[in-house]
């Protein structure tokens, strides 16, 4: 027999709610207030896992979040979850949860060769082998490396859970609510000020329940409860089952609250965790301490437990872990926790201690209740593979280190053992400060504080209770104090202790026993890293405290070496002749316990990654066969494809109706910016390469903008509505990016001038109506307004009203057809559209795409983000001719570098297949034949207007080219393709059509 | 404009492009948890104008405004004021969002400031307004907003310029349970398919439009 | 990390996009002198420590802002508008609270 | 060199693993050295390797100012690729990947170079044609890539959101197939250990703390153990660069330092087999031998010396990891770091003779230079013992930017946070 409930007893328990669930698929039974492992426990189990590398048989070593063995996969299906610590899962009816790192089952693991071969395996040893003949031979060992690795199973199918994000401001945040948490945030509160607690458990309390006190003659539960009922009226707000995993810049701290971990699945609507921002002003760091582990020959049989975890099974849920118990112990601790344990019911054997005496009360009191006591003695080796079955202790010389004499073997089913303690410095490491060591402790403390926090109890290496419960009121006062609440916070006071036991929890400083028999001794018990490893470590030189993490890999697994690092650091220490701080700590990193990826990502997930951004015509062209498209945020119609047609067909339709009719398509995406102004013209001129000063009211212009660097930056056109107003057009891509650019000129570099810029892209819906009968549409469509070629000249601006709505119309072409922009308020979008769709009908009006908008810039030769691609100058795409001479411009003076006018730069050109074959984007140039790239293709189109396929690329000295014969080769699908070089714009070159 | 112009007939069969996630607040509607503890609502401002003060004029420009809208300006960034024919925002050093009742209320500001003293942009219809009204509120808006709502900290009346969910928004405090979300139009839908989602733990229905005034 | 923006009170870092060193002055618009412009376009100290670096609050006042920042600690000692309503700023009530 | 194979491993074995020898031994530093490499990391460590190999100048030392391996060569993700589009980059990176392809052998250290591919994702159709220009680019040099279609893109990646109606829908994406990761500690253990067999010291804790000048050379360098002299000083210190040459009188350089982030999931079973990178955002991640999910994003986008950045960068690498691996939503983050990175203005390294006679420099890798390593090292070994550059580096001079001949793969111009 192993484990079992004791008639009683249990602080978490509700006896009145038994809770089935099931292991590896057995049935078991656990109660309401369980956690996983002690359920498991109470049933008698006692192998639960595998370790990582050996595949050794592991049970459950710990009682909270150090957990390191008792890692299980939890549910099923989708909802899947690996590497979970049974320790930290609260049980539930119908909970599924199974052992893992194991083939074919726990008991029976084929992989437990490894064990076997463990020999091999030590630490590094693969950057040994597997080299072979070079690639090859790795490429075969790694996959079977990597099948042995990994811990539990993931799953493909995709979460299902909702998780939920909020932000919190508080004055103090408290984290761990134990005795020193709990007193920091009354006293905090008392003060008048806003409180946030948190807890990664779901109840408060910390390791008071294991004192085995009465405070002001209360049990702890309901002192407990009465500090949290206090708290919660003074405001404050409590957060269980919360762990604060991050401690980031200016007090912010991230937590993540399992919201519904507790349940088989959320309820409707509720979230599976929700993770919080906390802005704290102050931060009292209550974390408390973790127990150590002690190195000893065969330390990680299952049934071999910390001393703190064997109480807390006792005192939470009312399991003995064992039917026979050793304790194992160089403090005082050990002996305490073993007469606690003992008046729980629990049967203990013995306590081990290598110390010559220890504390004579507890002395007295271990046999008063018929404890055998072994002082300067230790565990030198335990029996049984798959569950403890006895130890072996061996008389120890606390002076010299070495193992005397055989003492006893008995038989046990557990050993608890405590090594010390190591506080939980995590957080206030996280915020920069290095932890510091207390040879007391033997062990790391928090060091300076660098932001706003104060450490309390367990966590600054205060072990004892009414220490804690000082420091921890200490704590609030202080925090008070930093909040500017100076007086308030007075009438707090410590509760009176009773019952508490005598004794210091400070160790001895014993970490290892020497090795007997061959049995590993492990430091890391989740990495199967040992002793053995960190001496091998120091011989091959990897003795800085960071290269033994990574060649050992000590540290590193889901635990984070909280029970193991300290171990680690004195073992090296000694190796190396030096003292631990000299050894120093790794670093502390977040998040203190893994925490659920989609808790960080939130609601940010699936359709919610990214808004949606719609022109008021949206639903429209989707109701019209539109297929749309994503650009950036927005949506937009990349065709309107109809019953039967390709996406070809559609846009060559569309294309052929503009150059043939008319079209119409949405161009609200465009970036628009109202620059307004005494020295608005003035402005322009400084951000545009052309001159925009004089530009006269009532006419629109386009213009280019560089970066600093002289390169492009973005296109569009700008037009003068008044002396001292602009609306500026910018790319759909860079509206944001244009308007951040005038903002940073205005108020950084020439806060001098008088300009106002707002961006007015959503003010006004824009479509572009184009094509030989574009005038002829929009006079009709137009209720007001007048656009003949006198009243509306080429780049022209006039108002007018379309369905009641005034309207905006400049006539600019993008398509090289007739074309007029049409610019109305936004809510007023679809209406005028529809007008100018009905306008259009007798003239054939087809709305049309983005891939009938490329086809007609294409065959214009005009320009877009593929050719402004963040490489290219005003001279490559040919318009040279809009640099301005007469006046500097933000980037021009930058043009003048070598680069910018070497000869070989490549330009831009056309081409032209010459066999009818389609070019693809992203093509590059060579010669006929092959060779090196002479250039890249932008964007191609089969051109309905030159019933050809017409490609836009550069090529070096590409305007010497013009007429030669290139390919354009698409190695990828071993394509090539024989082309002309033309000039870019094919179609209509003197603009003709646009003059009409 | 479109860089896509180059597609070939794929040979790959084609994807149908997504479709966007529709945010519309039907009056009347309901969701999410029982019973519903938000309401949700859209509303409507006869006039909505951006003015722009120069530096130096910043006085001339807020007494204007102040007469215009018939209620004493709220004295610094970050407040807003109002009367029954206006709302006043003081958004940043220099600029204003001016709420009016009337669409005439456009002209009005417009005709008053001169152009020496500020810029007046016109912004109807370039920002949707989202009410959303309960004891949560404010929970919904920190899920995506790092200010603090206190009152103490964020009382009626105060304002705030952030971003939810991506998207650039004015939240206005008008009642302690009560806030005024305007966001860009075009976006308007995304905040409002965002705000339905993020309210569904708490429940809500779907108010008739009203106004902002 | 949360900057104290003079106009919004203090945000979180994700409203605000980076401006870089904001000690380099950018040559006047008569300059022709490409060295000048090189070095202001693309030349920085990159000190480790005390660092002064634009930030414009692009998700808030659109303002942008003159941070003092540790660039090793992420400690910010110091923020101000950047820009023309620097003199605003400073007059008004409650300013920098 | 002790030889490292099977046979020896299984001797040690035997023996209890106790005759194993450093690695790499712990010289104290000699007053003068032939040359002397500033900066233990990979590239640091591969010139010092190289310049051995290639070149027979041995007298040398790689000067470390802490523990090997501290800075970014630990703390990469650990992507080799070669998937550059332009010329200049994508010649380099390949000899790179060449040079890996032989690198454990050549070590005699196991670097568990996996070459399991890279798929670049592609959402749109205009990203496509971009990555057709790059793929292209790289098959006209020789170097391995295909385009794959949505179909063979989700049976390469299983787990991925291939819904025609994601958000940002993937459409297809770019494959090099040549490409992987490797243990980045055995990247450097390994070179310290093949240069320190072949008689160049490797002196940790030993930090730089001025130069040496003579007239206006370089004649070596001040340390925190001492005062060491050599004629050719090469500096290699990756996010310190600027500190560095700051004690040199190079007031300002093309770079900025800032703060990359990178994650580490609780380790799970093989569950992804390439490394994917995010087209919709700025994503990559990969599976590591031991199990963990290796993922990074963006920098924080400000100047950082802290090796930590915050939490919206942590959220936003969440948010795009659960967009398009849906099912990693549900696995744990167990730790998350960040380096130090020289940004610099194209984001392309620089590898050049100078700024000062008898100095050379090697900076300037942004979130890049892990794969760099091996062929960083060569080239730059290369420019130290001839004191030119190798055609390979050629166009990674400093002066580039003066010049205009800036290499962006990006398009981003002169802005570090976008690279
Ligand atoms: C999070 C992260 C992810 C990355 N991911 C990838 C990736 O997937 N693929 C990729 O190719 N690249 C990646 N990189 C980039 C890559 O890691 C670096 O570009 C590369 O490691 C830099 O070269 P290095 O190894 O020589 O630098 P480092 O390892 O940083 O070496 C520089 C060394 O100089 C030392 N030093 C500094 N000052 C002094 C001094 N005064 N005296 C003496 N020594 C000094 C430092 O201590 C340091 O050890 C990533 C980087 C980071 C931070
Ligand atoms: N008997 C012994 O040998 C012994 C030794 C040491 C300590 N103790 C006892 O331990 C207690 C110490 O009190 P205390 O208040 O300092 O610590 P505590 O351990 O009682 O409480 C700390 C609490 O903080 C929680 N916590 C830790 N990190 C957290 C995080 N990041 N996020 C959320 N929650 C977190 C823990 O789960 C725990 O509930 C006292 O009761 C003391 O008597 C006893
Ligand atoms: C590729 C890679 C994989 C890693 N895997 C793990 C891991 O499994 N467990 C772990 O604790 N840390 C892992 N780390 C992170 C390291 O522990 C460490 O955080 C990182 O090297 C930076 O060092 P620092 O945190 O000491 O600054 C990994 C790092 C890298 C680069
Ligand atoms: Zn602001």
């Amino acid at each position: 027999m192993s484990g079992y409930r004791l008639p009683q007893g249990g602080s978490h328990l509700d006896r009145s709610r038994p809770l089935a669930f099931r292991f590896d698929g057995e049935p078991m039974q656990g109660f309401a207030g369980d956690t996983l492992a002690s359920a498991l426990l109470a049933s008698g189990r006692v192998l639960v896992g595998r370790s990582f590398k050996y595949h050794r048989p592991r049970g459950v070593m710990g009682a909270g979040p150090e957990e390191a063995n008792a890692l299980v996969e939890l549910r099923d299906g989708a909802r899947q979850e690996p590497n979970t610590r049974a320790t930290m899962t609260e049980l539930y009816g119908g909970l599924e949860a199974a052992s893992q790192n194991r083939w074919p089952s726990l008991s029976f693991d084929m992989m437990a060769v490894n064990d076997l071969l463990s020999p091999l395996f030590s630490a590094g040893f693969y950057y040994k082998t597997f080299m072979g003949t070079g690639q090859a031979t790795w490429h075969f060992c790694e996959r079977f490396i990597r099948k042995a690795a990994g811990l539990g199973r993931a799953t493909h199918l995709a979460d299902p859970d909702r998780y939920e994000k909020t932000n919190a401001f508080c004055d103090v945040l408290v984290v761990g609510a134990g005795p020193a948490g709990l007193m920091a945030a009354r006293a905090a509160t008392a003060a008048g000020l806003r409180v946030i607690l948190a807890d990664e458990n779901a109840r408060a309390g910390g390791r008071l329940f294991e004192d085995g006190v009465h405070l002001d003659g209360l049990a702890p539960a309901e002192w407990i409860d009465g500090a949290l009922r206090e708290i919660e009226a003074g405001g404050g707000r409590i957060l269980p089952r919360t762990s604060v995993y991050g401690y980031f810049d200016g007090n912010v701290l991230g937590a993540v609250e399992r919201v519904a971990d507790h349940k088989r699945k959320p309820a409707p609507f509720e979230p599976r965790q929700r993770h919080w921002t906390i802005h704290a002003r102050h931060v009292v760091l209550a974390t408390g301490a973790i127990e150590r582990p002690l190195v000893f020959s065969g330390n990680d049989a299952p049934g071999v437990m910390l001393a703190s975890a064997g109480l807390a099974h006792a005192t939470r849920y009312g399991v003995a872990v064992g039917a026979s118990v050793v304790v194992f112990a160089n403090n005082d601790g050990g002996a305490r926790t073993a007469i606690q344990l003992a008046d729980l019911g629990v049967s203990i054997k013995a306590v081990v201690d290598p110390r010559r005496e220890i504390d004579p009360a507890l002395a007295a009191a271990l046999g008063a209740r018929g404890i055998r006591l072994e002082t300067g003695a230790v565990v030198a080796a335990t029996r049984g593979r798959k569950a403890l079955a006895g130890i072996d202790i061996r008389g120890f010389d606390p002076i010299s280190g070495a193992l005397g004499a055989n003492v006893m073997q008995p038989g046990c089913d557990a050993l608890l053992v405590s090594g010390g303690w190591t506080p939980s410095v995590h957080l206030a490491s996280q915020a920069g400060s290095a932890p510091v060591f207390d040879a007391a402790l033997q062990s790391f403390v928090p060091g300076a504080a660098r932001e706003a926090w104060t450490a309390a109890g367990a966590c600054a290496g205060t072990l004892d209770l009414a220490g804690c419960l000082a420091a921890g009121l200490e704590a609030g006062r202080t925090a008070a104090n930093a909040c500017g609440k100076t007086a308030e916070n007075r009438d707090i006071s410590l509760p009176a202790l009773s019952g508490q036991l005598a004794g210091a929890e400070l160790p001895f400083p014993l970490f290892d026993v020497p090795a007997t028999g061959g049995a590993k001794r492990f430091v890391d018990f989740q990495h199967d890293v040992t002793a053995d490893d960190v001496d091998l470590a120091n011989r091959e030189g990897f003795r800085s405290v960071e290269h033994l993490k990574r060649y050992t890999t000590l540290g590193m697994a889901a635990d984070q070496g909280k029970t193991s690092n300290v171990n680690a650091i004195a073992l090296m220490a000694r190796a190396r002749g030096l003292t631990a701080p000299q050894v120093g700590t790794t670093r502390f990193r977040m998040p203190w316990t893994a925490v659920t990826i989609g808790a960080l990502a939130g609601r940010e997930t699936g359709h919610h990654f990214a808004p949606v951004r719609r022109t008021p015509l949206h639903d429209w062209h989707v109701a019209k066969g539109a297929e749309m498209m994503t650009a950036g945020l927005w949506m937009r119609p990349r065709a309107y494809i109809g019953p039967g047609e390709t996406l070809r067909d559609a846009y060559i339709r569309e294309a052929t109706a503009v150059r043939q009719r008319v079209g119409i398509v949405d161009v609200s995406t465009l970036g628009k910016i109202d620059v307004q102004g005494p020295d608005a013209g003035e402005f322009l001129n400084r951000l545009y390469t052309g001159g925009f000063a004089k530009l006269p009211v009532g006419k629109a212009r386009y213009g280019v903008m560089l970066r600093e660097d002289g390169i492009m930056f973005d296109d569009g056109t700008a037009w003068r509505l008044a002396p001292n107003r602009f609306l500026v057009t910018t790319t759909t891509a860079n509206a944001g990016a244009v308007l951040a650019h005038m903002e940073h000129y205005l108020e950084v570099v020439w806060p001098e001038l008088r300009v106002h810029v707002t961006s007015v892209t959503d003010r006004f819906a824009g479509m572009a109506v184009a094509g030989p009968q574009a005038r002829k549409v929009l006079q009709a469509a137009l209720g007001e307004g007048d656009v003949s070629t006198e009243a509306c000249p080429h780049m022209g601006i006039v108002r007018g009203r379309i369905a009641g709505a005034p309207v905006m119309i400049a006539r600019l072409s993008f398509s090289g057809e007739l074309a007029y922009e049409v610019y109305c308020d936004w809510p007023a979008g679809l209406a005028v559209w529809e007008t100018l769709i009905e306008a259009g009908k007798p003239n054939g009006i087809m709305p049309y795409g983005m891939e009938a908008l490329g086809t007609l810039r294409i065959e214009k030769g005009h320009i877009t983000g593929a050719e402004m691609d963040g490489r290219t100058t005003l001279a490559d795409v040919g318009l040279g001719g809009m640099a301005s001479r007469k006046k500097p411009y933000v980037g021009s003076t930058m043009t003048q570098r070598p680069a910018f006018v070497d000869p070989e730069r490549p330009v831009l050109v056309g081409l032209v297949s010459r066999d009818g074959q389609a070019i693809r984007a992203g093509s590059h140039l060579t010669l006929p034949g092959g060779g090196a790239s002479l250039g890249h293709v932008t964007a191609v189109t089969w051109s309905p207007a030159l019933g050809a396929n017409i490609a836009l690329a550069f090529l070096s000295r590409g305007r010497d080219r013009h007429g030669e014969v290139l390919e354009a080769a698409f190695p990828l699908k071993d394509e090539r393709v024989a082309v002309t070089v033309a000039d870019p714009c094919f179609y209509d070159p003197d603009g003709s059509r646009m003059h009409v | 404009m479109s860089d896509v112009s180059n597609e070939q007939p794929r040979t790959e069969p084609q994807t149908t492009v997504a479709r966007p996630v529709v945010g519309r607040l039907v009056p009347g509607e309901a969701a999410g948890a029982e019973p519903p503890a938000l309401t949700l609502r859209e509303l409507s401002t006869g006039a909505l104008l951006e003015v722009g003060a120069w530096p130096n004029h910043l006085e001339k420009v807020t007494k204007t405004l102040s007469d215009l809208a018939g209620t004493t300006l709220p004295g610094r960034p970050g407040r807003f004021t109002e009367s029954p024919s206006a709302l006043v925002c003081w958004i940043a050093f220099g600029r204003f969002i001016y709420l009016g009742a009337a669409a005439e209320d456009t002209a009005r500001v417009d005709g008053a400031l001169e152009a020496e003293d500020a810029a007046v942009v016109d912004l109807a219809g370039a920002r949707r307004i989202v009410r959303i009204e309960g004891e949560a509120a404010s929970e919904v808006l920190n899920k995506a907003v790092a200010i603090d709502f206190d009152p103490a900290a964020f009382p009626a009346g105060a304002l705030a310029q952030s971003v939810i969910h991506q998207i650039p928004a004015v939240i206005l405090r008008r009642s302690e349970t009560v806030f005024d979300v305007l966001a860009p139009s075009s976006l308007a839908d995304a905040l409002i398919d965002w705000m339905t989602d993020a309210a569904l733990e708490f429940g809500y229905r779907v108010g008739e439009p009203g106004a902002v005034l | 990390m949360r900057i104290h923006c003079p106009c919004c009170g203090p945000r979180g870092v994700a409203e605000f996009s980076y401006g870089g060193d904001g000690t380099v002055r950018r040559p006047d618009l008569s300059v022709t002198d490409t060295d000048a412009h090189v070095a202001y376009v693309f030349e920085r100290e990159n000190p480790r420590g005390r660092h002064v670096e634009l930030w414009h609050h692009i998700g808030g006042c659109r303002h942008w802002l003159l941070v003092t920042r540790d660039t090793l600690t992420h400690e910010i000692t110091r923020v101000e508008m950047a820009g023309r309503f620097a003199g605003e700023a400073a007059r008004m009530p409650g300013a920098g609270a | 060199m002790q030889k490292y194979s099977a046979f020896s491993l299984l001797r040690n074995a035997l023996s209890g693993h106790r005759d194993w020898q450093p690695a790499w031994r712990k010289p104290d530093p000699k007053p003068a050295y032939d040359a002397i490499i500033v900066g233990g990391g990979g590239h640091g460590l591969s010139t010092a390797y190289y310049l051995a190999k290639e070149h027979g100048l041995t007298n040398i030392a790689v000067l470390e100012k802490g523990w090997l391996g501290s800075g970014n060569i630990g703390r990469n993700t650990t992507i080799v690729r070669s998937n550059y589009m332009l010329p200049g980059n994508n010649r380099f990176y390949e000899w790179s990947m060449k040079l890996w392809e032989g690198l454990s052998l050549d070590l005699n250290y196991n670097v568990m170079f996996s070459q399991r591919g890279i798929l670049n994702l592609a959402h749109t159709p205009s990203q496509l044609d971009d990555y057709a220009r790059r793929g292209n680019s790289m098959r006209l040099e020789g170097i391995d890539a295909e385009l794959l279609g949505r179909e063979e893109v989700a049976r390469r990646v299983p787990g991925l959101d291939m819904s025609p109606d994601a958000r940002f829908p993937v459409l297809g994406g770019l494959l090099q197939p040549r490409a992987g990761t490797a243990r980045h500690d055995a990247v450097a253990w390994g070179y310290a250990r093949a240069a320190d067999a072949r008689g160049v010291d490797i002196i940790e804790n030993c930090e730089v703390t001025g130069f040496l000048r003579e007239g206006g050379r370089i004649v070596g360098v001040e340390t925190t153990r001492g005062e060491i002299r050599a004629p050719k000083v090469g500096v290699a210190v990756a996010g310190s660069t600027s500190q560095v040459l700051r004690l040199a009188g190079i007031e300002r350089l093309p770079i900025e330092s800032h703060v990359l982030q990178a994650f580490v999931s609780e380790p799970v079973k093989p569950i992804l087999d390439c490394v994917v990178t995010f087209g919709a955002g700025h994503l990559y991640i990969s599976q590591s031998d031991k199990g963990g999910l290796v993922f990074g994003g963006d920098i924080d986008k400000y100047n950082s010396y802290a090796q930590r950045g915050n939490l919206p960068v942590v959220e936003h690498v969440m948010s795009e990891v659960s967009v398009m691996l849906p099912f990693v939503s549900r696995l744990r983050l167990l730790r998350n770091w960040g380096g130090i990175m020289d940004m610099s203005m194209d984001g392309s390294p620089i590898i050049a003779t100078g700024p000062l006679p008898g100095l050379y420099l090697n900076a300037g890798w942004c979130y890049g230079g892990f794969k760099a390593t091996p062929a960083s090292g060569w080239c730059f070994a290369w420019t130290m013992a001839k004191d030119e550059p190798h055609p390979l580096n050629a166009p990674f001079t400093l002066d580039r930017f003066q010049r205009g001949y800036v290499l962006d793969e990006r398009g981003a111009g002169p802005y570090p946070k976008m690279h």
